[in-house]
């Protein structure tokens, strides 16, 4: 156990400092979810690309710096810290990326990572579908064989970035008539492909966000599948593994929401009842856990270790953390809370950041499904029941 | 001594359910999100049924019933998510204005010719008020800032902060049945997701805690009905107990309805953004809670078995 | 809404007031879970009969006051405002009292419930098995016919009393072979019957309560059932209809209980953390809200209402408003929770109540049971499903 | 960087836990308890692990290891509810001494031969002490009256905190495990408990609370073995987290376990009532979260991402 940064640590987190100082968009970028947001938003990933700073843990040949986890923890601090944008290409960065580097033969390494890493293409995520969410391996959406080219139809939804994006990755059924987790393939899709229509599903802050892909006779080449056929659902579980485990959610976050909730108490302590007061204090606790926890398992990680259902204790740890903070915080807006603007034209951030974090418990496995996989997995309760 | 709501106000209440459940279905706050957020055909039929006249006396028009009659309109007013400024001006500014004898505006009020915008120094705006529009994260709220002057009459807060209350309850009711119906009717792994014991068991936690608050709200009409001298107490309490297991509901039903509960295509938000709105108006949380701690630790209450009412 | 007290039920009040003022123990009873504090209980409950206070909801024929629930309400209030011991009798009192006016014959009626009513028989409660908890319908335990006589055999568990107590009542399986609730029978038994041997169970303070009671070829004679024979779950569900509903927990208990954290919190200020003090807040709010829910309640069924799932709420409610007063209270002890007695010889309440209140989430029909209830009989949600 | 316990670290551990495990089992919890609370046997046991002396300077005979390790150490200690006084003299006294420079006993100490029964006026007794006894809920504990002249010491403070919060998330761990094999053993409605999704829940969300709680433990001894400025303040978050998920895990563990986890018969509540009596020992509850506030809230740490370990 040593908690001390070394020099060449300490350094390195000087020169991000240093370059996000320089490089920070002088006033925030509209929101993530619309339109010119996005826009605004890429523009970003194609600057922090330009500094090199886009896929910080990939290797340098695919475009990034071969961080290990505790550059990237220090990286995502001073992100964090900075109050640098959201990342609109967190699909590739964290799920697709690695799962390419993973499976990916090195035809689509060079095809699909580079393109990635310079920001040039965004990438949508396409799991769910409408009869399948929690209940994914329910898939039906086929894509069926023919020649070197699948023929995709059916629909799926709860696709992020969807609605702005120009590619996007996803399970399909590729064996007629097979069930559950058999028969499903990894394929990579162009959005813009003819047969493809986008549909944004508006949020309930108004803004679009997810999307439905409504997939009709699209025609996408065989060498768009990422492993071999059949074997989409293992690969989607290791990506699936990254999006529930380290890198989903980093404590610079939650550390950068529990600094504003401090300040927000103090301007407003009027609103704070007593228990209002300790959940301030907890949060800068609960923040200070969830950052030493995965100090904790990328250490483990370096030394070889891998997680497993660990992955589903942060999940629910992070997101009931969250929406706890922002819960605090409507209550030290006390009868602004309700103000999605305030008189001064400014943006109610903690309305968004309350209603943001509502959707922490539900998506990326809900944590419903998140505690059977404790008790089954790390616990070893038994299977039956209903899960 | 009977802790009982009456027949007459369950008849009431439920013709109101009844009328809104017909007339104010979710198909109305869709349209009137898209338009203009108002429609004076529901406010007329509001009037047609003589709910703005509800506590004006009858010597002006009115039909002189009480607050806790009023509180179970409230509540229906709630389920409904009305957006119409009914509650405001017929349960909150008649009896204000009644106690103070300003009596000049009831008959018009109790016609419906004339709403109340409410100014309280405690709320940043004024509902369906004048001046420089300010936008709510609930799209069927009109609020505009408050102007300098506001007054900071206490019976004022008491009776909006009461009102507050009773409609959260109704809010809550109505979260709750949409989350017990989409848990009966989305499946996932074979069986409706309401079959799961985690699921159960959410929705059971959170009916606990709304069925606990629905009588605290009726006490606390009752005791300004009755004035007695503790009466802001247990609208305090009222306030709390609604608004904390309308928030418990709320974060428990979009839960329930998963991704689905997430977007603008199921109607929950509606009830939902209207929870959030109520539980800081009239007096956050922490003011209410203050009021309680005050009396309770404070000791300026009797408090003990022997003190359930008196 | 009338929330006012009439004349009669404020000279009701200052009646019963006067007569614990006058009547009440010098000093406070040992435990009622010992051999001597159970004795000194039932010379308690002796007490209050020759004041006709046993059984004040009982029609006078049966030895009480016909009180309405009104009445009782304030009997509790003033009960347990004065600090007056725990009831010894209350498995008579609210279990079998009301079972056997509803199903006993005219002679079950004279036989059992005078004495119960003057304190002379104590009885215990016999419904679960090992392998019968909250599955009651497990149950094993037979009594076969023979001639006017059942014989019993099999082993009863957690019956509370039996230590101590003269009677006991539970539930039997009289027809060979009958599955479930079928082929049950509620029968009424002498503890001192040759070939019952009774093994008190320790619990986790120490103290016996509990008994396991084991039954070996025990003659029973047959008028000792209650209602016709396989009737028996029946009856045993409108006695635990009775304990689960409304008169398990009386309010004045809470409030009783509520008061003294608030005494305690006003004297060990320093021991409480800022959500603790909002607790101490909410404890208040908490018994003042199962106050008039049972007050509410109370005035349905004198409206002629009935009780049902409603039942299920109560028992969630109260049972952990109990254990979060408790909890708060140990937090407010500070140092000094820990202590059994403190130096001044003195028994520490709160850590008694604590673990007390631990057992209130638990019997008397868990309280994961009770949400099963709640959801699938007051919510109507499925039964399928790991119930 | 490298938050991290070493091989060496996780060896020695688990060498205890195998040691107490197979020599300080329910079975001698429930001999204890019928007897004396003590037995030289198995403080013996201990010495000859040389425990006593781990933290003793090489030169006066000991280990000369850091409280990380101890800390380790007394996480298994309260894994297998030992009763001996090793945690209190080994891992409290000896580096409170050591770093006032008191090195009279240490041999002696690390020997075995001399136990120190610790007097700080943040408790109300001592434990292992002389003077008037006092009755623990925790049959094993034996208490004294502390005397009028105990220390205020704050490194002695935050040392019996420390090492307080260690124990406790090995009790958490001891009683979760016992919970989990209930659970699988125990059969109701033709299943064992343990395939109930209520009792998943219950469980996983107790795990989470104590997994999380870790690596504030270990996060707080190495604060102290690296002398931080901020130590206390960390050592306080770390009893506040294992206090609170040891309280969780035993409201849990009864609750699984049903009424038999509210006897003597099973072996559960021997670690229920050490939690009870650690939670409050060593600085209560408020105690500790005054202290992380007056940092936080106060202002007197820096917080945010880039202050994660300064």
């Amino acid at each position: 156990m040593d908690l001390n940064y070394t020099s060449e640590q300490k350094a390195f987190r000087a020169e991000i400092r240093e370059w996000l100082a320089k490089n920070m968009p002088e006033k925030p970028l509209l929101t993530l979810e619309g339109e010119e947001g996005f826009h605004q938003h890429v523009e970003w990933e194609r600057k922090l690309a330009s500094g090199n700073w886009g896929m910080v843990t990939w290797p340098e040949q695919y475009g990034g710096r071969g961080l290990d986890l505790i550059q990237w923890l220090i990286f995502e601090e001073e992100y964090w810290s900075a109050g640098a944008p959201l990342r609109a290409n967190q699909n590739g960065i964290f799920l697709l990326g690695p799962t390419v580097m993973e499976y990916g033969t090195d035809e689509q390494k060079a095809r699909f990572l580079t393109p990635m890493a310079k920001g040039e293409v965004m990438w949508a995520q396409a799991w769910s579908e409408p009869g399948a969410g929690s209940d994914m391996a329910a898939i039906t959406t086929k894509a069926v064989r023919d020649g070197d080219h699948f023929v995709i139809s059916g629909q799926k939804t709860w696709s992020s970035r969807a609605s702005f994006a120009d590619w996007g990755f996803g399970l399909f059924r590729t064996e007629e008539g097979s069930k559950r987790h058999k028969g499903l393939s990894f394929i990579l899709f162009d959005l813009n492909s003819p047969g493809i229509t986008r549909r944004p599903i508006r949020q309930l802050h108004g803004e679009p966000g997810f999307a439905e892909l409504f997939f009709d006779e699209v025609r996408v080449p065989a060498e768009n599948m990422l492993a071999s056929e059949g074997e989409g659902w293992n690969v989607a579980m290791a990506t699936a593994g990254f999006e529930r485990g380290l890198m989903l959610r980093s404590p610079g976050r939650f550390q950068a929401t529990a600094k504003r909730l401090v300040d927000l108490y103090r301007a407003n302590e009027g609103n704070a009842s007593p228990a209002t007061r300790e959940a301030v204090t907890q949060a800068w606790m609960g923040a200070q856990a969830y950052a030493y926890n995965t100090y904790s398992v990328a250490a483990k990680i370096l030394a070889g270790g891998k997680i497993g259902a660990e992955a589903s204790l942060n999940k629910i740890f992070w997101s009931e953390l969250d929406r706890s903070m922002n819960r605090s915080a409507m209550q030290l807006m006390g009868a602004a809370a309700e103000l999605a603007k305030f008189a001064d034209g400014s943006v109610n951030q903690w309305l968004d950041g309350y209603i943001f974090s509502l959707s922490g418990p539900i998506y990326a496995g809900s944590n419903e499904i998140q505690r059977n996989i404790i008790a089954e997995r790390f616990l070893g309760l038994p299977r039956q029941g209903a899960g | 001594m009977e802790f009982l709501l009456s027949d007459d106000q369950l008849t009431l209440a439920e013709g109101v359910k009844d009328y809104l459940a017909g007339t104010h279905g979710p198909e109305v706050l869709r349209r009137l999100d898209e338009g203009s957020n108002r429609d004076p055909a529901i406010w007329q039929g509001l009037v047609e049924m003589g709910l703005p006249g509800l506590l004006v006396p009858e010597d002006q028009g009115g039909l002189g019933l009480k607050l806790l009659d009023a509180a179970l309109i409230a509540a229906e007013c709630g389920r409904a998510c009305l957006a119409e400024p009914l509650v405001d001006t017929a349960f909150v500014a008649v009896p204000w204005l009644a106690a103070k004898g300003d009596t000049a505006d009831m008959s018009a009020i109790a016609s419906g010719e004339k709403t109340v915008p409410l100014a309280h120094k405690i709320n940043g705006w004024v509902a369906d008020g004048d001046g420089a529009s300010l936008q709510s994260v609930d799209p069927l709220r009109k609020l505009a800032a408050a102007p300098e002057n506001a007054t900071d009459d206490p019976h004022l807060l008491d009776l909006g902060a009461l009102m507050s209350a009773a409609q959260l309850v109704g809010i809550a009711d109505a979260m709750l049945e949409q989350a017990v119906e989409y848990a009966k009717m989305r499946h996932q792994f074979g069986q409706p997701i309401g079959a799961f014991q985690a699921v159960k068991h959410h929705l059971a936690t959170a009916t606990v805690a709304l069925e606990f608050a629905k009588p605290v709200v009726w006490r606390a009409a009752q005791a300004m009905d009755d004035s007695i001298d503790r009466a802001s107490v247990h609208v305090s309490h009222a306030k709390l107990a609604a608004g904390d297991a309308a928030l418990q509901m709320a974060e428990t039903a979009i839960q329930i309805h998963g991704a689905m509960g997430y977007t603008y295509e199921v109607d929950l938000h509606f009830w939902m953004k209207r929870s959030w709105a109520l539980i800081g108006a009239w007096g956050h949380r922490a003011f209410h809670m203050k009021r309680v701690d005050d009396a309770v630790i404070g000791g300026s209450l009797d408090i003990g078995p022997a003190h359930t009412f008196a």
